[in-house]
């Protein structure tokens, strides 16, 4: 088993080692122009030319891969980054703070989780304007509140550990003691939250592009690319079948590598027993 | 013991197959919005809905109005007064028979403005012509006054979208006066409505058919060939694909890149016709960048439309940078000239405009039903070799109308509903931009040209004047259209009958083997 | 020579991801009816080479060598059935945890039958009755009402009661009793006990008593076994052990036993450092839909002077209000009433006598592993307190740090070092140093070392006083165990249910105790005396008050010791 | 008991609230107006006047959600804009039709994934346990359309096992109505049993360590009494919540599914009354998926004593 839970963490940080540099090439190299059309090239099948193939408009499937994962992984790390940022100070304060702010707060929370987030994206990504930033906000304010439930969580646990108390005893302020002793003790949960909330985006993203909600097209993300696919099923099956992959490979690499983390970092949260 | 089991499974056949006979289903991208034409509806709606109801005078295939329930229309001299003749022995599906008095009674109800009839301001004087009044000197006769001669009065009383004026029972209402389902005199009966899913229609044995040897458009012959039409409605496109490879889907239109392998089925069939619909970018001439009209002459020019529509339509619609359809009468040599493809004196016009580089924003939508999303792709692609900054932004379809409904944008690209009439298609696009900022195209001369063009409907005073707006047209380019809307239906090899046009969903005159 | 019921021979037990042996070649015999003490501290192997004897290793760990014969069967490669068959019926099993040891979710009633109905064919009413009339003889006052009710709404004493009544049913020939009643207040770690001896004893059931407290096991065990890091490292009749210890590691357990030390007097007249006057808590009840909850009071009034220099002991069993009173004056709980006085100045209303009290009072926490900030290291923790002391440099507040993790006896290079890379001992050393680096007047030290291993504790508890004599600072020290009390008090404070009961020098508490709860409190804990030899002599304080629900329990015969 | 419901739905209320009035006001942010998209390319601003007024769509926004409030607290939620029909009993056939596949699915799910959990838990390390995780880890990563869309691939078009196009309701034809819910149930039937089987099996595990289980084996019990007996019933709880978390965000949230295989579930009921700007049927199933959630989350929470008794509900 150590074995096992080592080589699933072996095997989910290539992944996700592979998946960034892919990502980081795509964002400034692709062997085509993602976006480049080409008549005679339509629905070319993988080929020595086209090692995946073209789509409907002659495009490259490989430079659109690569592409499509600069964007998905930008999107899904600046809306983590947006929603962590926000879930902290909500769950920080609130559950430090408790009392009435604490329950309006977790009020206004729980509402935002009972809201679909199909809706919240579209509405604002009708207001902030359809492109890639309008979903960024969407995803991140959808999110945030799952954070700040666990951070509150964490916090309300560890205001109960006796350092909490020595702090206070020592005769450091809240607000110290907050930033301090409270706030670096959440980041090990939030680090496993963190992990699986960037599968959580990644698959919102492409589940909103599949709805027609999502990154506008041109511009390739794996869920757009996808979605477009589907009238092709029939004739292009690589089409289809291509960014599902890449979408459920890098899912299969966070969820390994989610589990590893929680492996490691979950003996010293128990060690106050 | 056996007879007693063979009994058994035939009686659970009775209950799970409520439907005997033929049965032709058809696959609709979207459900209709509902049952009542010409109040709720959409393009879908209106198409269906031929099934089921008729009204006095109907489009035959070229798009000229012709007498359906009427047998004959007469207008007075001074094209005020319009007197219908019925078809005698016409009855509505519940057996009762058409009579003057039941149109009266459809007039009242669509004129009433609680009916919220869509077509109303276009009969109340609103929108130009008033309809005075209206009775039934006899069972049979039928007339009507209108304040003003009107050239297309008639073809107003046929628009699909007014729901061609249906005349149903009065017993498709409620006792409460509210809609129930219609009763009309068409070759099917409404028959059980699954919101969302699909909308059956039975075969009406005592149809009687218009004169005519043969289908023409909504007129000429017409008759029920199967027992039950069933409209599924099946929004993705991959699905509908599957079913019609499958058998669960008989008819259904298919987007223009499933044809080549639909026609590599040989269990298949696909029919390919155009439709009055004109695709096409609009421009808007208020804009800071598109003001210029070297800038508008420009991006039209540096397209390469015969590329495009082939790409878009895989080489089976025809370009048309015209407003008036190419199947219509009005389509001579002039409308046939286009925009002339020349990238380097698009870059020279660009030059001589002072043009560096201004973004130029298009919006574009996905809806699997209009080419919008690819052709701006493709023309993106032109645009850039020219020196244009050209930015797609797609929108969802209700955002990009209401864009459009204000003037709000730089540049879309999408379809504009079939008008059969050219002068009204010419209409469609023109008009004077601070009473109605939808209007595109806002040349007062054109406006004037339009007006004359409606006052009649002789092809000799009528073709010069469209051949000078076109001309005008593709110099003011306020407009690019690009070609008409092939209509592709893919249907089973057992099945017969089936036409590609704006008529597509009328399923009488359709056959199916077993 | 009598029949081994149990004979363990050369075990050896290892963590197999690992490799490491964690019982190293151990070897004893229990005879029937026998009772057999094994004592060790944490780490020495004495509850997996119990384990091993009933084949329930913890997955990850299994025996690498020797036998175990029961009954002169080998269990060692058993068939699963037949080691099923003996589990429960001749060898039963009590926990140390009473929280954990009794399924939350299942009936009381079915749990004690599911056993019994296992292993004996019986008429359902009949193992009722027997379960009935077991509950009675563990001093269940409504076995009727027990037999339907949840493990949760029973206290820990009354669990391990349970527990024991569910074990003893069966009337196995080995009850292996691993912490029985460590988790347990000193008085009712005593009821169990007896009750436990008591039981075995009638049904002539041989017990393997597995423990940290060698006082405990010394009182109850006919024979002891001393572990140390898997190995056995001496056993022999309790009394010889415990008068004559031959083996180091046994010494050095019997003498970090508590003892009383030296006696030291205050003058009367000082005005004392922190005086307590009328302190009274209550926590709000909980907020419901439409009401509250009655409010529930946790101090009735305490009055309370602390003189300089005065080691001033509160003990009480849990729930006395010790601990709240620790708080209070830690000023981490705001009282309802009354008032905390620190040089005569009441720190409630002056802001400025508040952050002098601040300043000068310090606590010491009773986990370790809680009360240091685990993403700190031991140098930032350590150095925290002195952010607060003014004209103190960076430079001055390191030698500072620097000089009191040597007056702990870490060192400076635990500065750098993280809390999980300490043991227990170490991390209460360095909480201990950031309680004093501030060189406060007073400190709190709540549970200080109730966490720690008997011979930690001993070294910790030395520390504490040679840090006080040198300092100087008051202390509060909150305890519940005796031992520790007495070693370090110079006054004692007994507490119960919120009000002091008794208070006085520590000679009068322990010498001369009025207060049936003090004496109560006192007879449950035995004390050692030192023989001559290097051993100790065992002695019980108070025999069990009048009253005691247990005494219709037939004791054990008090064996001299 | 009633009384704990009576004060959960007091707690929910404002939720729901909030919930209503934001759908309310950011639905009306959104560009795109029901009466523009109604008259198409005819919109004549007179024509949009009269329909405006007919759809209640003129009156300032306060009057206008005040209006439906009203009507609301009537039981009222006004009828679709596209399609005229009443929006409460629309709503509710489509839930159910959404409900019977999510409840079948995560029913389905939990038969297969809880007793493998445990089973997986109880063999921790072993070849059965590693495998069990790996299915599962690789289940959960697959995006529900993908799978969706690979299921209509194989089973549908390949194979020709199963009907790819339409619905039926399972009530006019149980037979062929059992045949189209097969796949969509198959899809979100294989993502939730990877999330439940973990759950389960880190609840178990838990479990596995604690006293109790050893106490249990040290009476002589099998261990498929000790497992069943003990261990599961114990560390259901866990794969309670979550259980109902799952279905709580399915019932509101399967339009994935239900757009890949044309099922006129809720999901699909409400994007399309989003591209089709048809306010009160957005509103109303909003308001049911809202409420949904809160519903399920009472069962869950009033069920739970059922797995722990200490927890009590008063």
């Amino acid at each position: 088993m150590r074995n096992f839970v080592a080589a699933n963490a072996a095997i989910g940080s290539f992944i996700i080692g592979v998946l960034f540099i892919v990502a980081g090439i795509g964002a400034i190299w692709t062997p085509y122009d993602p976006l480049g059309i080409s008549f005679r090239d339509k629905l070319v099948p993988p080929s020595p030319g086209h090692w995946l193939g073209t789509d409907e408009f002659g495009r490259d499937v490989v430079s659109r891969l690569m592409a499509g994962a600069a964007t998905s992984v930008w999107i899904s790390v600046t809306t983590v980054v947006i929603a962590v940022t926000i879930g902290i100070l909500i769950g920080v304060t609130s559950g430090y703070s408790r009392g009435w702010f604490d329950r309006i707060v977790m009020s206004l929370n729980d509402a935002l989780l009972a809201f679909p987030g199909i809706l919240l994206a579209l509405g604002l990504l009708a207001v902030l304007g359809a492109n890639k930033y309008g979903i960024i906000v969407a995803l991140g304010i959808a999110y945030a509140p799952s954070v700040a439930r666990v951070v509150r969580g964490t916090v309300l646990s560890i205001r109960e550990r006796e350092f909490i108390a020595a702090s206070r005893v020592v005769g450091n302020s809240e607000a110290y003691t907050m930033m301090r002793h409270v706030l670096p003790n959440c980041l090990a949960p939030l680090t496993v939250l963190t992990t699986s909330m960037f599968g959580w985006v990644l698959l919102a993203e492409s589940s909103l592009s599949f709805l027609g909600l999502g990154v506008p097209p041109p511009a390739p993300t794996w869920g757009n690319m996808l979605a477009s696919a589907r009238p092709y099923i029939g004739q292009a099956v690589w089409l289809a079948v291509l960014p599902g992959l890449c979408i459920s490979i890098t899912l299969l690499g966070i969820n390994l590598l989610g589990d590893a983390l929680r492996d490691r970092l979950d003996p010293r949260m128990r060690d106050r027993t | 013991m056996f007879r007693r089991v063979a009994l058994l499974a035939l009686g659970m056949l009775v209950v799970t197959s409520p439907t005997f006979g033929q049965t032709l289903r058809v696959a609709l991208n979207q459900d209709i919005r509902s049952s009542e034409p010409g109040v709720n509806r959409d393009g879908n709606t209106d198409v269906v809905m031929t099934n089921v109801v008729e009204g006095l005078v109907s489009y035959d295939k070229g798009g000229a109005v012709g007498p359906l329930l009427a047998a004959s229309y007469q207008i007075s001299p001074d094209g005020k007064a319009y007197t219908f003749k019925l078809r005698k022995s016409v009855r509505f599906h519940n057996g009762n028979p058409l009579t003057a008095a039941d149109v009266v009674w459809n007039f009242d109800r669509y004129m009433n403005p609680k009916t919220s009839w869509y077509c109303l301001n276009d009969f109340n004087g609103t929108n130009g012509t008033k309809v005075v009044s209206y009775s039934a000197p006899d069972a049979d006769t039928f007339v009507l006054q209108i304040d003003k001669p009107d050239a297309l009065f008639l073809d107003s009383m046929a628009r699909t979208d007014c729901g061609g004026l249906a005349i149903i029972d009065k017993a498709s209402l409620k006792p409460d006066g509210s809609w129930d389902k219609p009763i009309g005199t068409g070759p099917f009966i409404f028959g059980v409505w699954k919101h969302g899913q699909s909308v059956q229609f039975d075969a009406y044995k005592d149809y009687v058919s218009p004169p005519g040897k043969e289908r023409d458009g909504f007129i000429g012959k017409k008759a029920p060939l199967v027992d039950h039409v069933v409209f599924m409605a099946i929004p993705d496109g991959a699905t509908v694909k599957a079913g019609l490879e499958s058998g669960e889907i008989d008819v259904a239109v298919v987007p223009e890149s499933d044809v080549k392998e639909l026609r590599a089925n040989k269990n298949l069939a696909v029919e390919v016709g155009t439709t009055p619909v004109r695709n096409a970018f609009i421009l808007q001439t208020r804009d800071p960048v598109l003001r210029d009209v070297r800038v508008r002459q420009a991006l039209a020019i540096s397209l390469d439309y015969k590329q495009i529509v082939d790409a878009v339509t895989e080489g089976l619609g025809r370009v048309n940078n015209s407003p008036v359809f190419d199947t219509s009468g009005f389509f001579g040599d002039v409308e046939k000239k286009g925009f002339e493809y020349n990238p380097d004196k698009a870059r020279e016009l660009l030059k001589e405009a002072g043009y560096k580089g201004q973004q130029i924003t298009v919006h574009a939508n996905k809806r699997s039903t209009v080419p919008s999303f690819p052709m701006t792709v493709l023309a993106q692609q032109m645009w850039q070799a020219v020196g244009l900054n050209v930015n797609i932004e797609v929108l969802d379809w209700p955002t990009q109308l209401s864009k459009y409904g204000t003037g709000g944008y730089m540049m879309q690209s999408t379809s504009y509903s079939p008008r059969f009439d050219v002068a009204s298609g010419f209409e469609q696009i023109s008009g004077d931009k601070d009473k109605q900022p939808r209007k595109v195209w806002d040349n007062p001369d054109a406006l004037t040209m339009i007006d004359k063009a409606m006052e009649t409907l002789d092809p000799v005073v009528r073709q010069p004047i469209f051949d000078k707006l076109h001309t005008m047209l593709l110099n003011d380019v306020p407009i690019i259209l690009t070609h008409n809307r092939v209509a592709c239906m893919a249907h089973s090899a057992k099945v017969e009958g089936v036409e590609p046009t704006s008529f597509s969903y009328g399923m009488w005159g359709v056959t199916k083997k077993d | 020579m009598e029949k081994n019921l149990l004979s363990v021979d050369s075990l050896s037990v290892r963590v197999t991801g690992i490799g490491l042996d964690v019982v190293k070649n151990v070897g004893f015999t229990v005879q029937a009816g026998e009772i057999v003490g094994i004592v060790g501290e944490s780490g020495s192997g004495k509850t997996l080479a119990a384990r091993a004897a009933m084949g329930l290793l913890p997955p990850g760990i299994a025996t690498t060598g020797g036998s175990i014969k029961f009954d002169g069967e080998e269990i060692i490669g058993i068939a699963p059935r037949r080691l099923r068959q003996l589990r429960g019926s001749r060898i039963g099993m009590v926990f140390q945890e009473p929280m954990t040891s009794l399924n939350p979710s299942m009936l009381l009633g079915h749990q004690l039958d599911e056993g019994l109905a296992l292993h004996r064919r019986l008429p359902e009413a009949k193992r009722r009755e027997m379960i009935l009339d077991m509950l009675q003889r563990v001093g269940m006052d409504q076995p009727e009402r027990a037999l339907g009710a949840y493990p949760h709404e029973f206290s820990g004493g009354m669990r391990q009661r349970i527990m024991l009544a569910s074990v003893m049913l069966l009337r196995p020939a080995l009850l292996i009793a691993d912490e029985p009643t460590t988790a347990l207040d000193a008085v009712v770690q005593r009821d169990v006990l007896e009750l436990m001896v008591g039981l075995t004893r009638e049904e002539g059931t041989a017990v393997l008593l597995i423990s940290h407290d060698l006082g405990m096991v010394a009182r109850y065990c006919d024979r002891i076994i001393v572990m140390c890091r898997g190995e056995i490292v001496e056993q022999g009749k309790s009394d010889e052990l415990l008068a004559r210890p031959k083996h180091p590691y046994t010494r050095k357990l019997l003498g970090a036993m508590p003892k009383r030390g030296a006696d030291r007097s205050f003058p009367k007249e000082e005005q004392p450092i922190v005086s307590i006057r009328n302190l009274v808590v209550e926590y709000p009840g909980r907020q419901k839909l439409f009401k509250r909850d009655p409010a529930h009071r946790a101090l009735h009034g305490i009055d309370l002077d602390i003189a300089p220099k005065q080691v001033v002991a509160v003990v009480g069993s849990s729930g006395s209000g010790k601990t709240t009173l620790g708080q209070v004056v830690a000023g981490l709980v705001k009282a309802t009433a009354g008032e905390v006085r620190f040089d005569g100045a009441p720190i409630g209303r002056d802001q400025k006598a508040y952050w002098d009290y601040r300043m000068n009072c310090q606590m010491i926490f009773q986990d370790p592993y809680s009360s240091l900030d685990p993403r700190q290291t031991i140098g930032q923790i350590v150095g925290e307190p002195l952010r607060h002391v003014r004209d103190m440099g960076t430079a001055a507040a390191r030698q500072r740090v620097v000089e009191v993790l040597e007056e702990v006896k870490l060192g400076a290079d635990y500065a750098n070092r993280f809390p999980h890379q300490l043991s227990g001992g170490q991390r209460q050393r360095a909480a201990i140093a950031r309680a004093i680096v501030r060189r406060p007047r007073f400190v709190i030290a709540d549970e200080a070392v109730s966490a720690l291993d008997v011979t930690v504790r001993a070294q910790i508890l030395d520390l504490f006083t040679e840090l006080q004599n040198r300092h100087g600072f008051s202390c509060l020290f909150i305890s519940h165990d005796l031992g520790v009390v007495e070693q370090v008090a110079d006054r004692v404070i007994v507490m119960d249910k919120g009000r002091i009961v008794e208070e006085g020098d520590r000679s009068t508490i322990f010498d001369a105790p009025q207060h049936p709860f003090t004496r109560k409190l006192l007879s449950a804990v035995p004390a050692l005396q030192a023989a001559p030899g290097g051993g100790v002599r065992l002695l019980w304080r108070l025999d069990a008050p009048e009253g005691d629900p247990l005494s219709s329990v037939q004791k054990p015969a008090n064996r001299p010791a | 008991m009633l009384r704990f419901i009576l004060a959960r739905i007091a707690m929910a209320l404002p939720t729901l609230l909030i919930v209503t009035v934001s759908v309310f006001l950011l639905i009306r942010m959104v560009p795109g107006d029901p009466a523009a998209l109604m008259l198409g390319d005819n919109a004549d601003p007179a024509s949009i006047a009269m329909l405006h007024a007919k759809l209640g769509l003129d009156k300032p926004l306060p009057t206008q959600f005040a209006v439906w409030f009203g009507n609301l607290l009537t039981g009222d939620l006004g009828s679709s804009i596209a399609s005229g029909q009443q929006v409460l009993p629309l709503v509710w056939s489509r839930f159910l039709i959404s409900a019977q596949v999510v409840v079948a699915a995560v029913l389905l799910a939990c038969a297969a994934a809880v007793p493998a959990g445990v089973f997986a838990a109880w063999r921790q390390n072993g070849k059965l346990d590693i495998g069990c995780v790996s299915i599962a880890t690789l289940l959960m990563s697959i995006p529900t359309f993908w799978l969706g869309l690979l299921l209509l691939l194989f089973l549908g078009l390949k194979l020709r096992w199963l009907p790819v196009v339409g619905y039926v309701g399972i009530a006019e034809d149980p037979w062929r109505g059992t045949l189209y819910l097969i796949m969509p149930i198959l899809t979100l039937f294989l993502h939730e049993m990877g999330v439940i089987l973990r759950m389960a099996r880190a609840s178990t595990l838990e479990v596995m360590r604690l006293d109790y289980i050893t106490h249990a084996r040290a009476k002589g019990l099998t261990e498929g009494a000790v497992l069943w007996r003990h261990a599961f019933k114990n560390s259901f709880g866990p794969t309670w919540t979550l259980i109902g978390l799952v279905l709580g965000n399915l019932l509101g949230g399967v339009a994935v599914v239900e757009t890949v295989f044309t099922i006129p579930g809720i999901g699909r009921l409400l994007v399309d009354a989003i591209f089709g700007r048809d306010y009160p049927v957005i509103q109303g199933c909003m308001l049911m998926v809202a409420l949904v959630y809160v519903v399920v989350n009472l069962l869950v929470d009033l069920c739970y004593p059922l797995f722990d008794p200490r927890v009590t509900i008063e």
